[in-house]
């Protein structure tokens, strides 16, 4: 059924009672080309792109829980392509020319705003480290924005400019970030990959994997066994846990990042505003809520769930930078588990295990690569051979020596 | 030669304020120096204390006064202990090193922090909101010692009377720690 | 008089009245009551509007559940968005107003969009606003976010402060309801150390709404008595307007006490305290919320929940009406009508849905049995509701009862999952509930006070007694066990109109069918797709009737369809109160230097670095900008002599006969044949490889080193230097301790240091160069005996010193200093001064030293010692970081030389296109070099030690902008170090 | 979440800073035969189980001692804690 704002007006002129459902709830059958692990936003957009960009729909994906259950439900659904590494920001900025095109090319209105996105600079060395970053952009074709203070004072008057214990020296823009309807991004990706034919199987745990002699050969389920040509694992927060179950470690530690959402407010702030001497970011949900976060918990956990200490530290951040949200109150806080990688940075590779691939890693950055890890990871699935853009989100890299580290933070995943 | 003799200044010298239920002052001329006890060398190093101050080095997170009253022994870890007396000049380690003949190893860390004795009936309510430490007699008697985290600051804080603590944090930020603790007992009249 | 529903009795205190306004009305209330209460006896039926369809609302319940009744608090800075009437409490001077609409509260022009509601069903957004691209941002968004929202912040800073604090018990007992009051009294004549929190100002929960006896007491009276005996207990703190807001891991609560919010001002004080509580253990006594019945229209200002009802009677002395209709489908309903009529207030009809007897008497009332409301007639008040059976009944308040949900929202905080249980037909505490609660009451699905009374004592008494007390032998309290069946029934399927289930997010039942149509069967999809259980509220009374009508639907019971993820806070927190104290200028301590007052004196502008406050220049009268005041002090030190202070520089005091083994392991180059009295320079890496940090370290003697770190890095390192010594190397006989704050520290720089220093530094110690040579420490005196530390290093390029003296002789040594430099002209310098020398003399710094960099990439790989092992040396070699095409770390002058060079340029070939592709690496650090009348600049390229002479661009296309630069040496300045052997 | 801290007794996790797996404290030596690779897997690779998990925590705001802290990471629970100078030994570290 394709969407239209006449369709909305025929079926609420007949009592809204000829809604189709967006997907179907199929069963497994006992083979399929590819079997995606993983009903997030990664794994349903790699079922979309692989059906629809390369032609292959003989896939299912199996998810333990409800589809969109991942980090693609429970994440603050900012969009940008601020890199600056070179095995990063070409991707990222693929990523967001997806975005662009996205609602037309799925059918499907996922709210993508480019409101913008502003991480905000109160030293010297910050501002050099952002105008490096900021010129890599350009290198890598997206755009990027030096702002004054004062300007910045003009823009956004209701910053601490006055009695700020960091001041604000400028900030850098991407005029091009914002925010994305997180749900609606797994909802449209689901419908897009179930109507070419992808079986999305709900409700279905993998137990283990089939491996003889090296190779996968498909994998169990609590659903039964699905035999598959090549096994696809996207689970990212759950990596470690499922790839034990095939003898992999991984460079990865899962941790919790907590998020959180006030009451429902009046428009307070324009786009993405990010705080460079403390921990918070922020943005205003279309429906109202202020949603924001700041950092990792910071030890290892698989509970959705954080502590008062980050609670805290992010609330200060935001009254740090922002003292006109002190009576706003705080709604509702959640937890996603991420996958912090050793140098913060992805991987979409295969593995050591024949028809066994692996995407994950994504730290607390997934939502926004959603598009172009679907396409890339269905790019590698597909030919077996890396998207140009994601040619270093190889899981060799560390022995190598190549390290992709935004943050100059090294081997210690809570850092990044 | 330039004819200039140094001035001691401390950051919050001379501090002494009166609030309703509690007083709170900087103690003057307070001397910390810290022993650390030698890898294999620790039960000399205990002894030498034991003669030179005449009581034992207390447990971890306990402090004893010396057996004259004029020092006291803190406890930190099982292999660090800070001794705390009033002593002027700055030989406050020299002072310590001579007195327990060298048997551990000393650090001057009289300058690193700023002291502030916080006493009186309203004490451990102004404390409950920058301490989490409880301050509870039963589970933090006299004498007892934590170091904790105030308002983003370090702070050593012992118990020297039923209703008296010493809290020392660090020297550089004593106008901001002085301001906690301030606001704590302010927020609580 | 203007309180036409105001009844007698009640726990108001009708001595006082105050003042209040409602969108500019003036009313009357009395202490004691809400806002809410105090609306109602006020005749104030309309109160809201809806966020989607911009209803006409008014008050649904007496609680925090509150979905309707929300208003804008106070006025001016101190506007408060989305305050819920029925626990706002009413002081004298309270100003509200409603919220979400345009045009009045009566004339809501936005009320439109509840006509065009066939259209804007369950996510109607997401299948729309496609077309033309670009208007979804330009023209649809905004218009919904216009429309989107409650109410309003005052876009001003909050005038009010918030504090913090910290609290241990033993047992921590949530809400002082019956349960609750039950449980702390046990656990408080004990001897146990109890805190009793509850969100309400009056304790007693439902006591104080009912008409209940307890030991022979009213309810309120027993409630008094017990709180007087709490009160007198010293081992109990009895919180009241303290809202439990979390269950966080092992034992710690987070919890809001509202302390001036029920006065006119906060006077100074702060407004709330966020308190987290240490709990051995708790006691959950939450107790119940009561649900509505979902049926056409069924949202009107008049229809309430029955609790609701017979609070605003009881406990507030109004009645919502004058002609009240009950509708329930249990016993509770039927209370409400007895007490209404033993009130005298007419109660017309009681309409079961159960085709049973009357469950009491309650005079004047029909029992209309086997019966249900199917639609409601007036839209801004009610005025008369329809029975399934066609009858119509004229009322102005319907009192609606469902049933009740224990409230388990804080057994849930932890991933636990509450269990349905069929016979009180509510979801009950599972069997995973957070270590160490235990709950009680209603929140345990005991519905009735007797259960309450008595689950209350006993829960408690088990839960101390593990802790090793005894209990108190004091039987529980005598109350009856009130009647308390009930059916399941959540909507009325006859009903044809839109029946809402989340009536603040506008979620009815054709939603919840529309979104199981769809294929959003999970009770998550469920949420996600119409926005259930969102709102304000987090859908307090709708979610569970909202999953019962979803379980229809699948025909799945209600154990398997489940519920979503209960999460804090229970109740709305203000991030003000989560901030505490850390804003503005408190958001981060200070850390001053010794010499801050001097500097301060002396035109010194600060700049922050790290919590530090450091000098960054020192402006004098005539200068026209910042540029003029650092030139002048580089070239003065340069000149003659300048002064620093660098304290922030992180000190390690290192002791141990293995002192020297284990500088090894931390630093990359050898520092075991080090002499006595003599400075080393020293080159951290990470375990990965990558530069860490570098600094100084002095060997006082044969045991004992000081090192000195990175401002930045000081505590990071001192903590790696703890890990290597306690975790790799444990048996090293090795110490450290911190003396960063200990030592006020001044770099001394200039020809004339030496000459400044001999006039400081006591004459019984060798100055010359002989005697105290480059990289030469020791311990002296200064001034006639104050001990100090002198160490010959150099970070200008110039023959320097650093001279440390106890901190409390700090701003005095640099007086000192400065008298001594007098003749010389000696300037302090601040960290724009610094940074220039250290550029024109190109050592690295943080913009070098950033975490991504090796010792091959700085020039440094020679300090990585052959003959050790040291941290990072194993992993440094790997061969994607010793690649010949490797960055390197050189310098940058621009061809035209009156050109400004921009740190964060990166660099192209030249006649290579500005592509990520053809990027050669980055200028890290620029300065305007005085010394050498140009800007210059420090950068890693591509075999940059290859390429000295090349001409390559620097584009900066963020500025728009590219130069020309040529590559060069780093070291500008005295390439040969000529100066600092001087 | 509270630490038990084996000589100080419960104390507020924020006072303490985390490294992560206990596994850091055995690190490889750098003359071993294939030290690069087990250099590698010591810097890169973790087990990350969801369960019990051994742990390094630092008493920062504290005592400044490393901690080995045996914390399930699906409910928290922490089983044991031990000052790390004392496991190293038991692993065979000294000087």
């Amino acid at each position: 059924m394709r969407y239209s704002a006449f369709k909305i007006l025929t079926q609420g002129l007949t009592g809204n009672k000829g809604w189709k459902p967006v997907w179907r709830e199929p069963d497994p059958k006992p083979e399929y080309d590819i079997v995606i692990i993983g009903a997030g936003g990664h794994g349903l957009a790699t079922a979309y792109y692989l059906a629809k960009e390369f032609g292959i729909t003989n896939v299912a994906v199996v998810e333990k829980g409800w589809l969109g259950s991942g980090n693609i439900g429970r994440n603050t659904t900012i969009i940008r392509s601020n890199y600056m590494l070179p095995g990063n920001e070409p991707f990222y900025e693929f990523s967001m020319k997806l975005w662009e095109n996205l609602e037309q090319d799925f059918n499907y209105n996922a709210m993508i705003s480019q409101r913008s996105i502003l991480n905000l600079i109160h030293s010297d060395a910050q501002r050099d480290a952002f105008i490096r970053r900021g010129n890599a952009m350009f290198l890598a074709g997206a755009d990027a924005e030096y702002a004054s203070a004062e300007q910045l004072r003009q823009e956004l008057p209701f910053l601490d400019f006055d009695n700020a214990r960091f001041p604000i020296k400028g900030g850098l823009y991407q005029r091009r970030g914002g925010t994305v309807r997180h749900d609606a991004v797994a909802w449209g990706y689901a419908r897009g990959a179930d109507s070419r034919g992808v079986d999305i199987i709900q409700n279905c745990e993998v137990t283990g994997f089939d491996i003889e002699n090296g190779t996968c050969r498909g994998v169990e389920t609590t659903r039964g066994p699905i035999r598959a040509k090549k096994v696809a694992v996207c689970v990212a927060g759950s990596s470690g846990r499922v790839m034990a179950k095939a003898g992999m470690r991984l460079p990865i530690e899962s941790h919790v990042l907590q998020a959180f959402v006030t009451e429902g407010l009046k428009p307070v702030i324009p786009g993405v505003i990010t705080f460079g001497a403390g921990h918070f970011y922020v943005s205003q949900s279309d429906k109202g809520g202020l949603v924001f976060g700041g950092d990792i918990d910071g030890y290892n956990t698989y509970a959705q769930r954080g502590n008062l200490p980050v609670v805290e530290d992010v609330a200060e951040g935001g009254m740090a930078i922002m003292p006109i949200i002190g009576r706003a109150r705080l709604l509702r806080s959640w937890g996603g588990i991420m996958d912090m990688s050793m140098d913060g940075s992805p991987f979409i590779d295969k593995t050591d295990i024949g028809g066994l691939y692996f995407n994950g890693g994504w730290c607390y950055g997934g939502f926004k690569a959603t598009p172009a890890s679907g396409w890339c990871y269905a790019h590698l699935l597909a030919k077996d051979t890396p998207h140009p853009v994601a040619t270093e989100m190889r899981l060799d890299r560390f022995k190598r020596g190549h390290i992709i580290d935004e943050k100059g933070q090294g081997n210690q995943p809570n850092l990044h | 030669m330039l004819d200039f003799k140094l001035v001691s200044a401390p950051p919050l010298a001379g501090y002494d304020q009166s609030f309703e239920g509690v007083t709170l002052r900087a103690p003057a001329d307070l001397a910390i120096v810290s022993l650390a006890l030698p890898l294999g060398g620790e039960a000399a190093a205990e002894k030498s204390v034991k003669t030179a101050y005449g009581a034992a080095l207390p447990g971890i997170g306990k402090s004893a006064l010396s057996k004259d009253g004029s020092a006291r022994l803190v406890r930190l870890s099982p292999d660090a202990a800070f001794v705390i007396f009033t002593h002027a000049t700055p030989d406050a380690e020299p002072h310590v090193a001579k007195k327990i003949k060298g048997a551990a190893y000393t650090t001057d860390q009289t300058d690193v922090w700023t002291g502030l004795e916080i006493a009186g009936p309203r004490a451990r309510t102004a404390l409950e909101r920058i301490c989490p430490i409880d301050l509870h007699p039963d589970s933090f008697d006299v004498g007892d010692a934590a170091r904790t985290t105030m308002e983003h600051l370090g702070t050593l804080i012992i118990r020297t009377d039923e209703d008296t603590f010493l809290l020392m944090s660090g020297s550089s930020s004593a106008k901001s720690f002085l301001h906690a603790v301030e606001t704590s007992i302010q927020n609580t009249a | 008089m203007t309180q036409v529903n105001r009844l007698t009795g009640g726990q108001v205190d009708r001595s006082q009245v105050l003042n209040f306004t409602f969108n500019g009305k003036a009313m009357q209330g009395h202490p004691g009551d809400t806002l809410a209460s105090a609306l109602l006896a006020n005749g104030q039926r309309l109160v809201g509007r809806s966020f989607k369809y911009h209803r006409p609302r008014g008050i649904l319940t007496s609680g925090s559940e509150e979905p309707n009744a929300l208003v804008q608090l106070r006025s001016g800075a101190h506007q408060e968005p989305n305050t819920r009437a029925t626990v706002a409490e009413l002081f004298d001077g309270l100003s509200a107003t409603s919220q979400n609409h345009r045009g009045s509260l009566e004339h809501d022009l936005m009320a439109v969009t509840d006509l065009m509601s066939p259209f804007l069903s369950a996510g109607f957004y997401y299948k729309t606003f496609m077309w033309p691209k670009a208007f979804w941002e330009k023209l649809y968004e905004p218009a919904i976010r216009k429309s989107a929202g409650l109410g309003r912040l005052s876009m001003q800073d909050d005038p009010d402060s918030y504090d913090k604090g910290f609290l241990h018990c033993d047992l921590l007992v949530i809400g002082a309801g019956p349960a609750g009051l039950s449980a702390a009294l046990a656990a408080g004549r004990s001897g146990a150390r109890v805190i009793l929190a509850d969100e309400d100002f009056a304790p007693g929960g439902r006591l104080n709404a009912e008409t209940l006896e307890v030991d022979g007491m009213s309810g309120a009276d027993w409630a008094a008595a017990a709180i007087a005996e709490l009160n007198a207990m010293d081992n109990v703190r009895l919180m009241t307007r303290t809202t439990v807001y979390g269950a966080y891991d092992h034992g710690i609560y987070g919890a809001l006490e509202r302390c001036t919010d029920h006065l006119p001002t906060s006077a100074g004080k702060p407004r709330q305290v966020l308190w987290r509580i240490y709990s051995k253990r708790a006691v959950l006594a939450a107790g119940s919320t009561e649900r509505p019945i979902a049926f056409g229209n069924n949202d009107r200002p008049g229809i309430m929940l029955a609790g609701a009802v017979r609070t605003y009677v009881n406990r507030y002395g109004v009645t919502p009406g004058q002609q009240v209709a009950v509708f329930t489908n249990n016993d509770d309903g039927w209370r409400t009508a007895a007490d209404l009529a033993a009130k005298g207030i007419a109660v017309t009809n009681i309409i079961d849905t159960r085709d049973a007897p009357a469950v009491c008497e309650v005079p004047g009332a029909r029992h209309i049995r086997d019966a249900a409301v199917m639609d409601t007639v007036g839209r801004k008040g009610l005025k008369a509701v329809t029975l399934t059976s066609g009858q119509v009944i004229p009322t102005d308040c319907l009192a609606v009862s469902g049933g009740w949900n224990p409230n388990v929202h804080l057994t849930c905080h932890q991933r636990g999952r509450p269990t349905w249980r069929e016979d009180i037909n509510a979801f009950v505490p599972g069997g995973d509930l957070p270590p160490g609660m235990a709950v009680a009451g209603a929140a345990n699905g005991s519905l009735t006070l007797a259960a309450a009374l008595s689950e209350g004592r006993n829960v408690a008494n088990a839960q101390i007694k593990e802790l090793g007390f005894t209990p108190s032998r004091k039987p529980a309290p005598k109350a009856e066990d009130e009647p308390s069946n009930g059916m399941a029934i959540w909507h009325i399927p006859e009903s044809t109109k839109r029946a809402w289930v989340d009536q603040q997010n506008d979620v009815t039942v054709k939603d919840i069918k529309q979104s199981y149509r769809e294929g959003f069967r999970s009770v998550e999809h469920l949420k996600r797709y119409t926005t259930l259980g969102m709102a304000t509220d987090q859908g307090k009374t709708a979610n569970i009737p909202a999953l019962a009508i979803m379980a229809n639907c699948t025909g799945k019971s209600l154990q398997d369809t489940g519920t979503t993820i209960f999460r804090p806070p229970y109740t709305p927190i203000p991030m003000g109160a989560l901030a505490g104290r850390a804003r503005g200028q408190d958001f981060r301590p200070f850390r001053l230097t010794p010499s801050h007052d001097w500097a301060s004196k002396n035109g010194a502008t600060f700049v922050e670095v790290g919590n530090w406050l450091r000098a960054q220049w020192f402006a004098r009268p005539g200068e026209q900008g910042w540029r003029d005041s650092v030139d002048r002090e580089a070239l003065m030190t340069r000149g003659s002599v300048g002064i620093c202070d660098v304290t922030t520089l992180g000190k390690i005091d290192i002791q141990g006969k293995d002192a020297a083994d284990f500088l090894n392991v931390v630093y990359a180059n050898a520092f075991g044949k080090l002499p006595v009295g003599k400075v080393r320079y020293g080159l951290m890496l990470r375990e990965d490889g990558i530069c860490y940090d570098d600094g100084t370290t002095a060997r006082m003697s044969e045991n004992h080193f000081v090192m000195t770190t990175t401002t930045a890095n000081a505590v990071l390192v001192f903590r790696r230097m703890e890990f290597v010594r306690q975790c790799l190397c444990p048996d090293m006989d090795v110490h450290l301790i911190s003396t960063t704050d200990g030592w006020a520290q001044f770099a001394v720089a200039g020809p004339n240091a030496r000459n400044l220093l001999r006039k400081v530094v006591d004459e019984a110690h060798d100055l010359s160069n002989e005697g105290f040579p480059f990289m030469a420490c020791g311990e002296v005196t200064v001034c006639g005996g104050t001990p100090a530390r002198l160490f010959r290093i150099s970070f200008s390029g110039e023959l320097a010193y650093e001279v440390a003296v106890p901190a409390r002789y700090g701003n005095s040594m640099i007086e000192a200093l400065m008298k001594a430099g007098e003749e010389y002209n000696a300037v302090p310098y601040g960290t724009e001064a610094l940074g220039v020398m250290r550029i024109e003399k190109g050592h690295a710094a943080g913009n070098e030293l950033n975490g991504q960099t090796t010792a091959l990439n700085l020039g440094l790989n020679g300090m990585v010692s052959s003959k050790k092992d040291c941290i990072g040396k194993t992993l440094a070699a790997r061969p994607e970081m010793n690649r010949d095409d490797a960055i390197r770390l050189v310098g940058f002058r621009p061809v035209d030389r009156s050109v400004k060079l921009i740190a964060g340029s990166h660099f192209i070939t030249k006649g290579d296109d500005a592509t990520m592709a053809n990027d050669q690496g980055w200028m890290t650090s620029v300065a305007y070099s005085p010394s050498l009348g140009h800007s210059i600049g420090l950068g890693f390229i591509k075999r940059g030690h290859e390429r000295k002479g090349e001409i390559v661009r620097a584009v900066s296309p963020i500025h728009e902008t590219e130069m020309e630069v040529e590559i060069v040496s780093a070291h500008f300045i005295d390439p040969e170090g000529e100066r600092l052997r001087a | 979440m509270i630490i038990n801290h084996p000589l100080l007794g419960p104390r507020d996790a924020a006072e303490f800073i985390y490294l992560g797996d206990a596994s850091l404290i055995d690190r490889p030596d750098w003359q071993d035969e294939g030290a690069d690779e087990k250099f590698y897997e010591y810097g890169y690779l973790r087990d990350n189980p969801a369960g019990e998990h051994q742990e390094l925590w630092y008493h920062e705001q504290g005592d400044r001692s490393w901690l080995v802290v045996t914390r399930n990471t699906l409910t928290h629970e922490i089983s044991k804690v031990e000052l790390a100078r004392d496991v190293a030994r038991a692993r065979g570290r000294s000087k």
